[in-house]
């Protein structure tokens, strides 16, 4: 039940769990006909993160993975793949190379967009992040939850470039939700105030809820559920595991 | 007036720190929790019953109290200290405890969690949740769930569930992040107790307002005590919350020089990830995690490092925006204790007035001790004993009598084994 | 008037009870104290140092605590805590031990004795000494000394030796006669800090008078919070100075009845040399011991039994002169509560109003428990919590919370191994 | 260089190590010329003795010596003896008894006098225990020390019979002692108030020191000495010990 209308966009942790295996399993996703793949670039206090990722991101910087080392990776992958890549990160790795630099050595390296969960959009005045973004054509992916009110969804709607990442549910990821008729009733509020495509994320782990969410979500985000693939069994198995759970869509 | 700067409700800037770097989920959530305490810290019935409490739970207003045998021996400045470690449960913390908690019952919250480091915080935390009759989750990392078994017990009796966080280093960090992901899943029902004056907006503003009766007191009690304003006031910052509390009401008195002491831990070195240390004043950098843009002890990726203290109040890499600024501004000057000078101090000021400072609120005296002698005998010094000191008795202990509390722990568990 | 009889300096005897049944060595000695506490207790100077210092020093007053939730819950009369626990070093004795130690002080003393058992009364002794630059000897039977370890490592640090007594039943009993014997070889430079309201006169007097600051601020703090006098108070009786601190100022109002609970350990059971318990006013006899007159669980031919109890403090075969006079003349009604129903009541209290109240306190608790529901609304009963249940961690953690305990231990030990 | 003229009074504790061992003992220091024995009925809580007395007095309860026993044995002796024996005890002892009731069966089982160092002779309103003494025949023995003011002094110097009991300096039993200038001084001092004899006692260890002492005073007791000389070697061994010691006065 091969669908080729499903937009998705897979998640990985750089270095988890090493920078060569991050660079096979982004080159195995894109394989698999992903539309997206969101690198994420490891940090000490990964808050939004579910266990999962959490853990990933501490095992990436216990080997020592930096901040260059992903502007490398992106750099290398981009010269393989030709879907968008994007970086997620936490504010502090940005603030703390600078903003605009950061920005800078994205865009440089081939990123198509950024997703930062910790920096709301009006939050620092005259927002320098966004205007970093729009500087260096980085799309920044700003990211809405069922509880966001009216008028934030209208100004993200405003803001938004590429697309916009809906939280499915209540929560970090890594836990199992269905698409239920909340979720549906969600993304159609939405709708009502944004007209970028929606990306639904957030704790999909089986094929039948990648199916359920794409009926109501422009591109579905898969994350934690990759790791937990990868981690069944051996490297290549790993690796299968993902190409095979990626290609159902 | 700095005192209006600091309690910025507006957007919970002072200066470039403070703010609000929240998830776009909790957005909401604090702007809700901001309306409400501006809406109550300004209701006449929500202060009457802090004060109530403040009074008859908490068992304030707390002593000021002359450290005769101390000034005497130091030979310069006259030394006070302000007891909060005569607060219910020990410790300032639940200045702030009692105040949120009170304000999460009036938003209708029925649930409350916290993160707690050595157990100060969650206890305190357990206690007013306990009294108000909400549900309690404290987290804790494993390491200190560990190690602070003691605390663990007495949340547990009052009710609270204890959560071992065993992501990260296990410890106060892993614990923050783990109760910003429950306030994440539970973002409603749910409110995130914060125990410092850190944190997004509003927590620095309002764990600043509910610490503040701290200096109010101290104000009054010195005027009494003394017929004139302290010429300085020195307090211990772990995130903060104590110093803002003692320094609070003084800020607009510009006679009155204001002292910051983080902990030294073994020294200030550190590599890439680790620190000995938790002086983010001393080589912390501007930084944006947990909530709030401050500065963190952090690598030049922007990853932030583990710190080093005999004192777990004040572990951490973190520190409140408000502090940062007063000393941006040069209205607070900060300094830093090593853990053995630490443990003198608590032995000085145990010996000659016989009252134990907790281990954190030792490294207010540390600097205490050096400040007086070179002052004059008309000036001077508050300090704030943030808690007391029995507290400490698994890390004072093994220090300054190891053979005989090894023995008797070697005779409880033996006990434990029958 | 009751609280004239009760304060009867003259000869120290109320009723039958009471008296200075001490060696003639001591008499000019006991005279001496007499004298001194009848001079200072009316001397101005005095009374003013004493307030300031029990106001900076002690925190006083303590809060009274309105406990709604155990109000709801037992559906009856309304329920106050006198917050005891709050005073520095967690329990109502340094009450006492500042008032003596100040008398001690304008003796010309340098030294200073005290017995102690749990270890809070040596604790609260070491402190005011630590305060006033005295020197402080604490006599801890070898049984208490092992087995409060914890408290024995505070004392040392506020700079007091202790003096493990391996004489006789090696407990608090023993830890008395060694220090009555200290006084007998040091009858002139040492002040006997003696820790309740038991001993030869003056100690019953003075100690309920130091005591009575309890009561005197339940008055002010009821009639502000409630509008009228409590129509019950409930203490725990060890000696009973705790219960005389609350009762005394209420003595001469009738309408104020008073409640006594003594420890009944495992049952109200006994043999010839040892009590499962420590309910004097159950089961003991008229005797004289220890300096005084009252009554002592004893066997026919005068020997003073062992006792036994969960709470340290509560363990003892003497009670006050004063009690048993007030329990003769049918002023105070004496109960107890056994062990188990004690440890159910500590946490009833803590998980109800997140408040730990010491094991002694908790035996008060009990008798609340069971009062409050037979009582109407407008009835309000006012307890004495009388320490702080923190404290206690050694002997409630064990029976709560065993395997965690153990566990926890075991891995200090082993820490501490290395 | 035995000499006639010292007066002893020697202790034991009733049931240390046995009751027959007690009477053992007794008969001993008859046997060695001591003027008084004073047989202490062992309390619980024996406040003015020192270590090895209070041992000796848990020891004979642990063992179960009662009331009823310490009379036997004086019965006992006075049987077989004819120097004059004293009960010393505590207060409570007689207390519980009956005052009265004690006094009428020491009387009547052969006792001398009564010590007991915790009832002050002014404490009860017309001391009933003065008065049951004077009823029954039996000497009060009094104590003094050497801070007894001079009104104490004189009023028990009224009110004492058979001798006055001198506590020799600060402190408790079994603590050594020289018979110093301030304890000649002490002794004078006494004499100007009190015309009984004066016994001088606690710490007394040595010969030489009962010598010395006898040079002051009337009598010389030796307390906890003979508990340390009976403990020293078997039991025949004890008794042999206790014996040399004591004939040398
Ligand atoms: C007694 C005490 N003092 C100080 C601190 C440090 O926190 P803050 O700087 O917020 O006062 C703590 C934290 O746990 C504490 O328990
Ligand atoms: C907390 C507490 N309460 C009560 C008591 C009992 O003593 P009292 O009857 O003299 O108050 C003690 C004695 O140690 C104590 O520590």
């Amino acid at each position: 039940m091969k669908n080729q209308q499903i937009k998705i966009m897979s998640h990985l942790v750089a270095g988890y769990p090493s920078l060569a295996e991050s660079e096979k399993i982004a080159l195995a996703m894109a394989g698999a006909g992903v539309s997206y793949i969101e690198i994420q670039i490891p940090f000490s206090d990964p808050v939004a993160d579910g266990p999962t990722i959490a853990a990933a991101n501490r095992h990436a910087l216990d080997r020592g993975t930096s901040v260059n080392d992903c502007f490398e990776l992106m750099t290398r992958l981009k010269e393989r793949v030709s879907i968008p890549l994007l970086f997620m990160s936490y504010y502090n790795i940005l603030f703390r190379h600078g903003v605009d630099a950061f920005c800078a050595r994205a865009a440089a390296a081939g990123c198509w967009g950024l997703i930062v969960p910790d920096i709301p959009f009006d939050e620092e005045p005259g927002n320098g992040y966004l205007a970093a973004c729009a500087k260096w054509g980085l799309n920044p992916i700003l990211v809405i939850s069922p509880i966001t009110p009216p008028d934030r969804l209208r100004a993200i709607g405003e803001m938004a470039k590429g697309f916009v990442y809906c939280v499915s549910g209540f929560g970090i990821t890594g836990q199992e939700r269905n698409v239920s008729d909340e979720t549906r009733d969600y993304l159609a509020r939405v709708r009502q105030h944004i007209s970028q495509p929606l990306a639904l994320g957030f704790g999909i782990s089986s094929q039948d809820q990648i199916v359920a969410a794409a009926e109501v979500a422009d591109i579905v985000v898969i994350g934690s559920k990759i790791i937990n693939l990868y981690n069944q069994g051996s490297e290549t198995e790993g690796l299968k595991n993902i190409s095979d759970f990626l290609q159902i869509s | 007036m700095l005192t209006e700067k600091l309690m910025n409700v507006e957007t919970g800037y002072f200066g470039e720190f403070g703010g609000r770097y929240v998830p776009e989920m909790l957005v909401p959530i604090m702007d809700a929790l901001r309306d409400a305490f501006v809406r109550y810290y300004q209701d006449e019935e929500f202060l009457a019953e802090l004060a109530h409490l403040n009074e008859t739970y908490i068992g304030r207003p707390t002593p000021l109290y002359f450290c005769q045998n101390l000034t005497t021996r130091l030979g310069g400045a006259r030394i006070y200290l302000k007891n909060e470690g005569l607060c219910h449960t020990g410790a300032h913390k639940i200045n702030h405890c009692l105040g949120q908690a009170l304000i999460a019952k009036r938003m209708g919250k029925k649930r409350v969690i916290a993160e707690t480091g050595a157990g100060q915080h969650g206890l305190a935390t357990a206690a007013v949740c306990a009294k108000l009759g909400m549900e309690c989750v404290v987290y804790m990392g494993a390491k200190d769930y560990e190690r602070q078994r003691p605390n663990v017990f007495w949340m547990e009796r009052l009710g609270a569930t204890v959560m071992e966080v065993k992501e990260g280093g296990q410890i106060l960090r892993d614990a923050i992040n783990a109760a910003l992901r429950d306030q994440l899943t539970n973002p409603t029902d749910t409110h995130y107790l914060l125990g410092t004056v850190c944190g997004p907006h509003p927590y620095p503003v309002m764990n600043t307002y509910f610490q503040s009766v701290v200096g109010r007191e101290v104000k009054a009690q010195i005027m009494k005590q003394a017929g004139k304003y302290p010429d300085y006031l020195v307090a211990c910052v772990g995130g903060g919350s104590n110093a803002m509390g003692l320094f609070y009401e003084f800020l607009d008195d510009e006679s009155v020089k204001m002292v910051g002491v983080e902990a030294g831990g073994e020294g200030i070195e550190e590599d890439s990830r680790k620190c000995r240390h938790a002086a983010r004043m001393q080589s912390g950098y501007p930084g944006v995690s947990e909530g709030f843009k401050s500065l963190f002890l952090q690598n030049d990726d922007g990853q932030i490092k583990d710190t080093s203290s005999v004192s777990a109040g004040l572990d951490y890499s973190g520190v409140g925006p408000q502090m940062v600024y007063l000393r941006d501004i040069g209205r607070v000057r900060f300094t830093y204790a090593f853990d053995d000078e630490v443990l003198a101090a608590y032995d000085l000021v145990a010996r000659s007035e016989g009252v134990f400072p907790a281990l954190e609120s030792a490294h207010a005296c540390v600097e205490v001790i050096k400040m007086a002698p070179q002052l004059s005998r008309d000036e001077i010094i508050v300090f704030n004993c943030s808690g007391r000191g029995d507290k400490d008795l698994f890390i004072v202990a093994p220090r300054l009598a190891k053979d005989n509390f090894a023995a008797f722990l070697r005779k409880k568990v033996d006990e434990l084994g029958r």
